[in-house]
């Protein structure tokens, strides 16, 4: 009935914890220091494709603001407004990626032959990622709605939807911060995205049906704004998806760095704390 | 313009650029924490999994019923 | 022969602590094993592996022939865990914890009475909430669920502790009882001379492993097969197993 | 599983009713924020004012907010001597455990809607019409709540702030059925039980989503807390 009751996911669940400690470089005892090299020299590469993805972040998106703000004409019917369609869809998008990102890699967690602990730090380095972004859609929605329908709010359907998708993963983040040994709060993290994410669609719908049921949607969507755009407004659009789907790639790397080096930190305190005990019953057995 | 786009724009990108400061920031500290740990302890005793040393740094653990996972052919993904 | 418990350079954590770093141990069925050693040393973590709540992290444990890295869940009926906490649900009483708690083990309920009684916990008594028992009546309670579960292998952790003279007694005759009828006990006991009349056998643990004792007495080195352990009154396995799931 | 479910939810009831703290906190607790609500938004009664036109929506707030005491109280109950190790040696099914406390806080929770409804009838005028619909989005809507809630419950008992954590997991995570469970008493109270059937739709799926999932997963989570 349950994953624990079935001694194959079991069986395989064990073995994959068993090679978890494999995407570390230097792991394992003989050959350890070629191992640890190639890690170094792996991630000096990696670093440099880092730096190059963050510099090509950080151009399109000044080049986006510049020609957002300067380059581009007002728009017909929103006058200047518009160019807050610059960067708000191109946040909305990251925000779904990210999510998107954290529900596969939670999935390929648990699934037994795709078990390692890098998608576990995937998921939670995009899920964060993705509560900043959810919190920017908020914010750059709700400033262009309040000159737009003359309001900071309304219980539109997305509108709703995100404003629960923020506090569901704050939520997630939570239980991430749960103490543990590794694998179990992965396996416990990695069930909680998926149970959230489940909510999403249910929400959506709830609240799509509870508008629908009682006043027609008096406002437009706020994407319908596209419509209306051609030549350089769209290029400009084009742009700003690129350069912040960019910004989601290098601050998911970034966040995911910086879970390698706490997992490392809680590595060498654990050799740490196996020699000195390991010290205590050789002591007692001389 | 009108504020309201001025104020989108700064709120959107500066709470991007704080975000990314803020890990620069920890990844310093987690830097330095670790690097003041014992020099470049690699991670043979590491969480574990694959082989803890045994007590003399000899043996790894000796198969019994079953075979364990064989820590040699653990697919480094 | 399977021997109940088998370790290898077991390992097992909480978060970053290494609670047990690397045990060696084997205990063969029906054996009596007392474990000393500091606070501190891992005897409880040690048996909280055996009953399968600790998780092994590395190297191997196979306890009644059940793989702990493969599976944790289906051994837990077959063992009974005296603990430091009692397990027990302060607002049932003293007959429906033990009740419930032989039920989950699927084990048969008719034990029930007779362990109650063996343990002294008899008239009013059953019928009190555990809530508002004394701490010496409520592992009594504790050592109820144990008897009556029927388990195969008996994990005591500081049996004699807050026990009365009577109580300490009692326990030493359960346990003397159970290893009559092929039931492994495991016991972890700072009460030395007394544990040590009790065992076949006594292994030190020490900084989280066995420094002393790995090895059933009579028993050569590690990996070798053999015979259950010379022990007075020591009965065969095989018979063991078929008298092993009744309660005196 | 269902012989386990069984043990387990007689457990908890008999627990219940030794000690009665769903009888004695968890129902006085929401009967208060009933009264809460009518203090904020009172004090006209009657057909037309807001407390008579929110009591669906205030009722299942207050329904929300119990269920979390509920659930708490569920494991709480493990937690005790150590006892949350117990239920992991006990040897039970962790799906039939998982039934089996939803079960128990299910029971609970409907006991407790069925006063909760007749004080919100009295205290804020509201003649409770199409009862057969309010009985049915009862049901579905505890079964979702429980559901859920014994998931995070577990989840959140590994947790040393487990108080504070899981009315954070859980209240988003409801918020569906909240909204429908709202409706469904909208339409059953205004006389057009029609309109409620689809929101009743949204409850069960929402239901027999969480309690398939809760079956799967709670065996992992509960060797993890």
């Amino acid at each position: 009935m349950s994953l624990t009751t079935t001694p194959t996911t079991r069986a395989t669940a064990a073995a994959g914890a068993g090679r978890t400690g494999a995407d570390r470089p230097g792991n394992g005892a003989p050959g350890a220091r070629a191992a640890k090299v190639e890690g170094r020299r792996g991630r000096r590469r990696s670093d440099v494709a880092l730096t190059a993805v963050g510099v090509c972040a950080l151009v399109g998106v000044l080049v986006t603001v510049w020609l957002g703000l300067w380059v581009t004409p007002p728009d017909r019917f929103m006058g200047n407004l518009v160019r807050l369609l610059y960067i708000h869809p191109s946040i909305a998008w990251v925000m779904y990626i990210c999510y998107g990102v954290a529900f596969l890699s939670s999935l390929a967690y648990l699934w037994p032959r795709t078990r390692s602990l890098r998608f576990d730090k995937l998921a939670g380095a995009s899920s964060e990622v993705g509560v900043v972004f959810t919190g920017l859609t908020l914010v750059t929605g709700s400033i262009w709605g309040r000159p737009t329908w003359g309001t900071w709010w309304t219980w539109d359907p997305l509108l709703t939807t995100t404003a629960l998708l923020f506090v569901l993963y704050l939520g997630y983040l939570a239980v991430r911060r749960i103490p543990g040994e590794p694998e179990v709060c992965a396996k416990r993290s990695a069930i909680a995205a998926i149970v959230a994410f489940v909510d999403v669609p249910i929400c959506y719908f709830s609240v799509l049906w509870w508008k629908s049921l009682h006043q027609p949607p008096s406002i437009a969507d706020p994407v319908t704004g596209k419509t209306y755009i051609h030549g350089s407004m769209a290029w400009t659009l084009l742009l700003s998806f690129v350069s912040f789907t960019l910004v989601y790639v290098w601050l998911v790397a970034r966040r995911y760095r910086l879970f390698v080096l706490a997992e490392r930190e809680g590595d060498e305190g654990l050799a740490l704390a196996l020699a000195e005990r390991r010290a205590e019953s050789r002591e007692a057995q001389a | 313009m009108n504020g309201y786009v001025e104020a989108g724009y700064v709120v959107g990108l500066g709470t991007l650029a704080a975000y990314a400061a803020s890990l620069a920031v920890r990844e310093r500290a987690a830097r330095r924490r670790v690097g003041a740990g014992p020099a470049g302890t690699p991670f043979v005793a590491g969480t574990s999994h694959a082989r803890v040393p045994g007590p003399d740094g000899a043996a790894g653990p000796e198969p019994v019923t079953g075979a364990p996972p064989d820590p040699a052919s653990g697919d480094r993904r | 022969m399977v021997p109940a418990v088998r370790l290898r350079d077991a390992v097992s954590l909480a978060g970053r602590f290494p609670l047990l770093a690397g045990v060696t141990l084997d205990v063969a069925e029906g054996e009596v094993v007392h474990l000393r050693g500091p606070n501190g040393a891992g005897k409880s973590s040690l048996l909280r592996l055996c009953a399968g709540l600790a998780a092994i992290t590395s190297g191997t444990a196979v306890v009644l022939g059940h793989d702990l890295r493969a599976d944790r869940q289906s051994l837990r009926r077959e063992v009974g865990l005296l603990g430091h906490a009692s397990f027990l649900y302060d607002d049932l009483s003293v007959e429906r914890n033990v009740v419930f708690a032989v039920r989950a083990a699927h084990a048969d309920v008719a034990g029930v009475d007779d362990a109650l009684d063996r343990l002294g916990l008899v008239g009013r008594l059953r019928t009190t909430l555990v809530g508002s028992l004394s701490a010496g009546q409520r592992r009594r309670t504790a050592l109820a669920v144990v008897v009556a579960r029927a388990a195969r292998l008996w994990l005591l952790d500081e049996p004699h502790a807050g026990l009365d003279g009577e109580g300490r007694t009692l326990v030493d005759d359960l346990v003397r009882d159970a290893s009559r009828r092929g039931t492994t006990v495991l016991l972890a006991s700072h009460e030395l001379d007394r544990a040590a009349g009790l065992a076949d056998r006594t292994v030190t643990v020490v900084g989280g492993r066995v420094v002393d004792g790995e090895q059933p007495v009579g028993r050569p080195g590690p990996g070798t097969s053999g015979v259950v352990g010379a022990r007075p009154g020591g009965l065969d396995t095989a018979d063991a197993d078929e008298v092993g799931c009744d309660v005196a | 599983m269902w012989r386990d479910a069984l043990l387990v939810a007689g457990k908890d009831l008999r627990i219940e009713a030794r000690s009665k703290v769903a009888l004695g906190q968890v129902v006085p607790f929401a009967l208060v924020v009933v009264l809460l609500f009518g203090l904020a938004l009172g004090p006209a009664v009657g057909r037309g004012s807001v407390l008579s036109q929110a009591a669906p929506g205030l009722f299942w707030v207050a329904v929300l907010l119990a269920a979390v005491l509920a659930v708490q109280r569920s494991f709480a109950i493990e937690a005790l001597d150590g006892a949350s190790d117990g239920l992991r040696l006990s040897g039970l099914d962790p799906a039939g455990i998982f039934v089996g406390k939803a079960a128990a806080v299910a029971g609970q929770l409907l006991a407790l809607e069925v006063v909760l409804a007749g004080a919100v009838a009295l205290l804020y005028d509201r003649h409770l019409a199409g009862g057969l619909l309010l009985a049915a989005s009862c049901v579905a809507a505890t079964a979702g709540l429980v559901a859920v809630g014994t998931i995070y419950g577990v989840v959140s008992s590994g947790a040393r702030q487990r108080e504070t954590l899981l009315p954070l997991l859980f209240f988003p995570m409801v918020a569906p059925i909240l909204l429908a469970a709202t409706k469904s008493w909208d339409a059953a109270l205004a006389g057009t039980p029609g309109r409620g059937i689809a929101w009743l739709d949204v409850l069960a799926v929402f239901a027999v989503a969480y309690l398939a999932m809760g079956t799967v997963a709670f065996g992992p989570l509960l060797e993890d807390a």
